[in-house]
């Protein structure tokens, strides 16, 4: 429901009230600060304050060797820490050429969208819950374990992954991953049907969602909101397609979009981008070359002087790492340009007007995680 | 529209045409190039390289938002030895795989250039965050107040002589 | 005549009677709630505490009651405190007339039904007295949806039970089940020959009795999400455990009307042996149907499910009542 | 004036005191209170297969007026110390707090020379009864953890530790 003229204008000051969600509120996935202008239930402006889980990663790059900074990257976006593995790994590759074997491409393609899905999981029970809907959570969080398994096996952690060298990988995979991931492959696809079914087809779901806080394409350009975020404005922009890396070139899939732009179509993107990674997975199942996981790599790593910028589709939309080398084995600069900081800009002007379910309805459909976006 | 790199280099090479080039990253002198350098995308990570004046950024974000590119990010960087910071404005386009770079620079103890917020409302937030970082001002933006820092905070931590 | 017989006596053991099942009833139901959404969720609940966790409530209860106890600064302390009580004692007033079986009703009165909508509409009072005098925006904001959520439904849940009086003739809620003995064809959910949109008023029924004890999908009182805890944020311990109570004291009320309204009461679905079991096996299978939706749908919008009732509920009950009235008229005259 | 007497050393309830102590370990409700990456692991331990229900400390409350135990999940910074303290103190007698993960116990990897945002462990600001190692610390962890905060309140442990297999 859109407010009356009247109140998305802003008011006279004495008929709003300010109020503070968050630090600690449910809807705040952490501890994002909203303070809400508030008319009635209408919410006149809504400003994000950040910086309470801010934690330095741009200053630790300047005080660590570029392989110490490594275990950081699994940290900022802790739900999709391969792709930041990623960018990094990848920054430095192209600034020092190092060639990656094509097994470790292809491996790293298939833990990255495992993390994908694994972080979509995660979005979208966090989402359900923002809703009001607590069993949603609960089925992803079974699916997801089956899954961090799998991930668990080849990287030893959970989580905070830190899975990719500059040059290849860690560990290499073995049968058991490859049966497993097939396995996993075959039995999530069933379930997402469960979750169309269950959830996305439920009316107060659909009730709740459609057309509730429409993003146009040109405000994403505004801002430089990408992912699915973009992705749901009905814009097909997916770094893995525009900046092609790894191996996602050889590999068949679609970029998912929606026009609406709603948040329902943020919703519908997230979805189908699961099958998409699934599809992905497949197909690097069956390519998966055999080989070293490991390319040749210096012994001590200094970037020649310059600056090298690496870009990645995480789960939620473009991450970039910029890095600024003086020719030490420790970066001068490191830039982490993080996509939930520029998906939450567009917030303030988004949610003008709207009441405050579906200010929160939005706040979720545009998947944060904090810590990304205060670094 | 999809911009091609050669009408692009033509019409930042107006804009920085008129000044000087600097220096690019890196303490060892460069020797004089033009501002305006296409980049290899597989050694670099974007297409085009160019430097303005501090005051050029501003038009230099109109140029590109009339082409439809969108802001990635603007990030900071604190070249104490040379006594000057630099300032370098990320741009990718949805619709093409160009990525454009623009760099300037601001001398260290007088670190002001233009706001872009006006062009790309989302680099108001970006800039808070250099300002924030490295004590960039930037002129005409709407509230530099501390952003990922505490609200009373007055250090810039990524300025290479910040100590805690 | 035994002291135990005579009517002041006897109404002071059935009202200690009825706080006793309806104390129980919450604390087990809570359990049941927990365990159940355990078993929607492909995992066990509690079952740590005593034997497959039977001892869970009782530990709640003994840490509720024994939880620092304070009023925050600021607050209305009268109000404050007022609220818990008058929150629980509508609900148990109303189950004072309600027939458990023939004899089995602590005041059987002949406005029964009466009775049971004038106390149940205190309850709203309840809660919003609470969400005024915590001093807390969450807390105001959702006592002033409480308030307009259930000025909302209270009038397709009456029009509906209008409906069901015109047919039966009576506010004597034993009266009413008397009426539907005889197998599950003479309840009134069936009673299609003197309206045919019987299950639908059933089903206005049902809806608007989640929405006036604020459950999900129409929890808007305790929106998590979006109010924190709403109009019990500031509240601790047992003021807050009151509340809790008073929740399933709401549903077991709720959905011992609906049995009485709708599936007979005590009546035996065969027609023979009609008694308390029957009573309570009609009311937990539809307290199951609460706890059952609530772990399954979202939450509603606060407009959308305004609109939900003056939109769609409210005229449908109306067409009913128009549909029933006519169909006395033209057919029982 | 006389120096208050301690009553709890002359009048002792011994029966009432466990009975009250096994009841608040069976019931610890803790505070939906995330910071960062232990969050997740902290969701987990309430999914299906790690289930934290199953001692009762599945009731989540937004509120800390509600809740009995903060579980500090993740890093605080110097701008959410404040906060963090705010809650701690919002939340009502008796109640406990553990330290899940290692920047909760002291600034896990975020300590370094000339660090400027991170407060360097949780019990700088308030005590802490319980810390949970790890970065994060798996769902198990947390589970033991909570045991072991119900070991601190009954003075005897739930289950057997069990010994891992030589």
């Amino acid at each position: 429901m859109t407010a009356p003229p009247d109140i998305a204008r802003p008011t006279k000051p004495q008929e709003t009230f300010v109020l503070n969600v968050g630090p600690q509120h449910p809807a705040a996935h952490g501890v994002l600060r909203i303070k809400m202008t508030m008319d009635g239930e209408f919410v006149t402006r809504a400003e994000p304050i950040l910086g309470y889980i801010h934690r330095m990663h741009e200053k630790m790059g300047e005080n660590r060797t570029w392989a110490q900074f490594l275990p950081n990257t699994g940290r900022i976006d802790y739900l999709s820490a391969l792709h930041y593995n990623h960018a990094f790994v990848g920054v430095v590759e192209r600034a020092l050429r190092i060639e990656v074997p094509p097994r470790a491409e292809f491996i790293r393609v298939i833990t990255s969208e495992l993390n994908r899905i694994s972080s979509h999981l995660v979005w979208w029970s966090a989402f359900l819950i923002d809703l009001g809907g607590m069993t949603p959570l609960l089925y992803a969080f079974d699916d997801r374990e089956k899954l961090l398994d799998l991930l668990e096996g080849v990287t030893g952690s959970r989580l905070t992954y830190c899975y990719f060298r500059f040059g290849g990988l860690c560990n290499d995979i073995d049968d058991s991953f490859i049966a497993g991931a097939r396995a996993f492959v075959a039995q999530m696809r069933p379930r997402l049907k469960l979750y169309r079914d269950l959830v996305t087809d439920n009316i107060i779901l659909r009730k709740r969602l459609e057309g509730i806080g429409p993003i146009s394409a040109e405000m994403c350009r505004k801002y430089g909101a990408t992912g699915p975020v973009l992705r749901g404005s009905g814009v097909a922009y997916d770094v893995r397609r525009a900046e092609p890396y790894s191996v996602y070139p050889e590999l068949a899939f679609e970029i998912p979009t929606y026009p609406a732009g709603d948040s329902m179509a943020r919703y519908l993107v997230h979805m189908a981008e699961m099958e998409q990674s699934l599809r992905i997975i497949a197909q690097a199942l069956d390519k998966l070359p055999a080989g070293p996981v490991m390319g040749k790599v210096p012994r001590v790593l200094r970037l020649p002087p310059g600056d090298y910028c690496f870009a990645v589709e995480a789960a939620r939309g473009r991450f970039m790492v910029r890095v600024v080398s003086d020719n030490k084995d420790i970066p001068y600069r490191v830039k982490l340009r993080t996509p939930s900081f520029s998906n939450l800009s567009l917030y303030e002007e988004a949610s003008r007007g709207m009441i405050l379910p579906d200010v929160l309805a939005l706040l979720g459909s545009l998947d944060l995680v904090i810590p990304d976006i205060d670094r | 529209m999809i911009p091609s790199l050669e009408q692009l280099s033509a019409r930042l090479a107006d804009l920085a045409g008129a000044m000087p080039a600097t220096a690019t990253s890196g303490p060892a002198p460069v020797p004089p190039r033009s501002p305006v350098q296409p980049a290899d995308f597989a050694a670099k990570g974007y297409h085009l390289d160019v430097t303005v004046a501090p005051g050029a950024v501003d038009s230099a974000a109109g140029i590109l938002d009339q082409h439809g590119f969108a802001l990635d990010t603007i990030t900071g960087v604190d070249w104490i030895a040379q006594n000057e910071m630099e300032v370098i404005y990320d741009y990718f386009h949805a619709a093409s795989p160009l990525r454009i770079v623009i760099r300037t620079r601001v001398p260290r103890d007088h670190p002001e250039l233009p706001t872009i917020s006006a062009v790309f409302p989302g680099a108001n937030w970006h800039e808070r965050e250099a300002h924030d970082f490295f004590g960039l001002r930037f002129l005409g933006h709407p509230d530099l107040s501390p952003f990922l820092l505490p609200e009373d905070a007055t250090y810039h931590p990524l300025r290479k002589d910040f100590s805690a | 005549m035994s002291i135990l017989t005579t009517e002041p006596v006897r109404l002071l053991l059935s009202l200690v009677c009825i706080m006793a099942f309806v104390g129980l009833n919450a604390a087990y139901l809570v359990l049941a709630e927990r365990k159940g959404a355990g078993r929607f969720q492909r995992r066990p609940g509690p079952n740590e505490a005593g034997y497959g966790g039977w001892l869970q409530p009782v530990a709640d209860v003994a840490k509720l009651l024994s939880k620092q106890l304070i009023v925050p600064p600021g607050t209305d302390s009268l109000l404050f405190r007022l609220a818990p009580l008058m929150v629980l004692s509508p609900a148990m007033m109303c189950l004072a007339v309600v027939p458990f079986s023939e004899t089995l009703v602590a005041r059987n009165i002949n406005v029964g039904l009466l009775m049971v909508f004038s106390f149940g509409s205190i309850g709203v009072m309840a809660i919003m007295l609470s969400g005024w005098a915590s001093r807390n925006k969450f807390a105001i904001i959702s006592a002033a949806r409480v308030v307009s959520q259930n000025v909302a439904y209270e009038i397709p849940m009456l029009l509906v039970v209008i409906t069901l009086l015109m047919m039966t003739g009576t506010m004597d809620l034993n009266q009413i089940v008397r009426q539907q003995a005889g197998g599950f064809w003479h309840w009134n959910f069936f009673k299609v020959g003197a309206n045919p949109l019987m299950p639908v008023t059933f089903v206005i029924f049902f809806i608007c009795m989640l929405a006036e004890t604020n459950r999900a999908p129409f929890d808007m009182a305790e929106a998590e999400s979006e109010l924190v805890a709403g109009a019990f944020t500031e509240y601790a311990g047992m003021g807050f455990g009151v509340f809790f109570m008073a929740e399933y004291a709401n549903i077991v009320l709720g959905c011992s009307l609906a049995t009485v309204l709708f599936f007979g009461g005590w009546q035996s679905p065969f027609g023979l042996w009609p008694g308390l079991l029957w009573f309570l096996l009609k009311l937990y299978a539809l307290i199951f149907t609460v706890i059952w939706v609530r772990w399954t749908f979202p939450r509603t919008q606060f407009y959308g499910l305004l609109n939900l009732s003056w939109k769609i509920l409210i005229p449908i009950s109306l067409f009913t009542l128009l549909l029933s009235s006519a169909m006395l008229k033209i057919f029982h005259s | 004036m006389e120096a208050p007497v301690d009553t709890s050393q002359i009048v002792q309830f011994a029966k009432l005191d466990e009975l009250l102590a096994l009841s608040r370990a069976n019931s610890l409700w803790p505070l939906t209170f995330g910071l960062a990456c232990c969050a997740i692991e902290m969701m987990a331990a309430g999914g299906p297969r790690f289930d934290i229900s199953r001692f009762g400390a599945e009731v989540f409350r937004p509120s800390p007026r509600q809740a009995d135990v903060m579980i500090v999940a993740g890093t605080i910074n110097k701008k959410m110390a404040p906060a963090v303290k705010t809650l701690y103190d919002q939340m009502l007698e008796p109640k406990w707090v553990i330290a899940l993960g290692n920047c909760a116990i002291s600034g896990g990897p975020f300590v370094f020379p000339g660090q400027y945002a991170v407060v360097e462990g949780v019990d700088k600001l308030f005590p802490v009864d319980v810390f949970v190692p790890g970065c994060p610390p798996r769902p198990e962890a947390l589970i033991e953890g909570i045991l072991a905060l119900e070991k601190k309140l009954t003075g005897k442990r739930r289950w057997p530790v069990v010994t891992p297999p030589q």
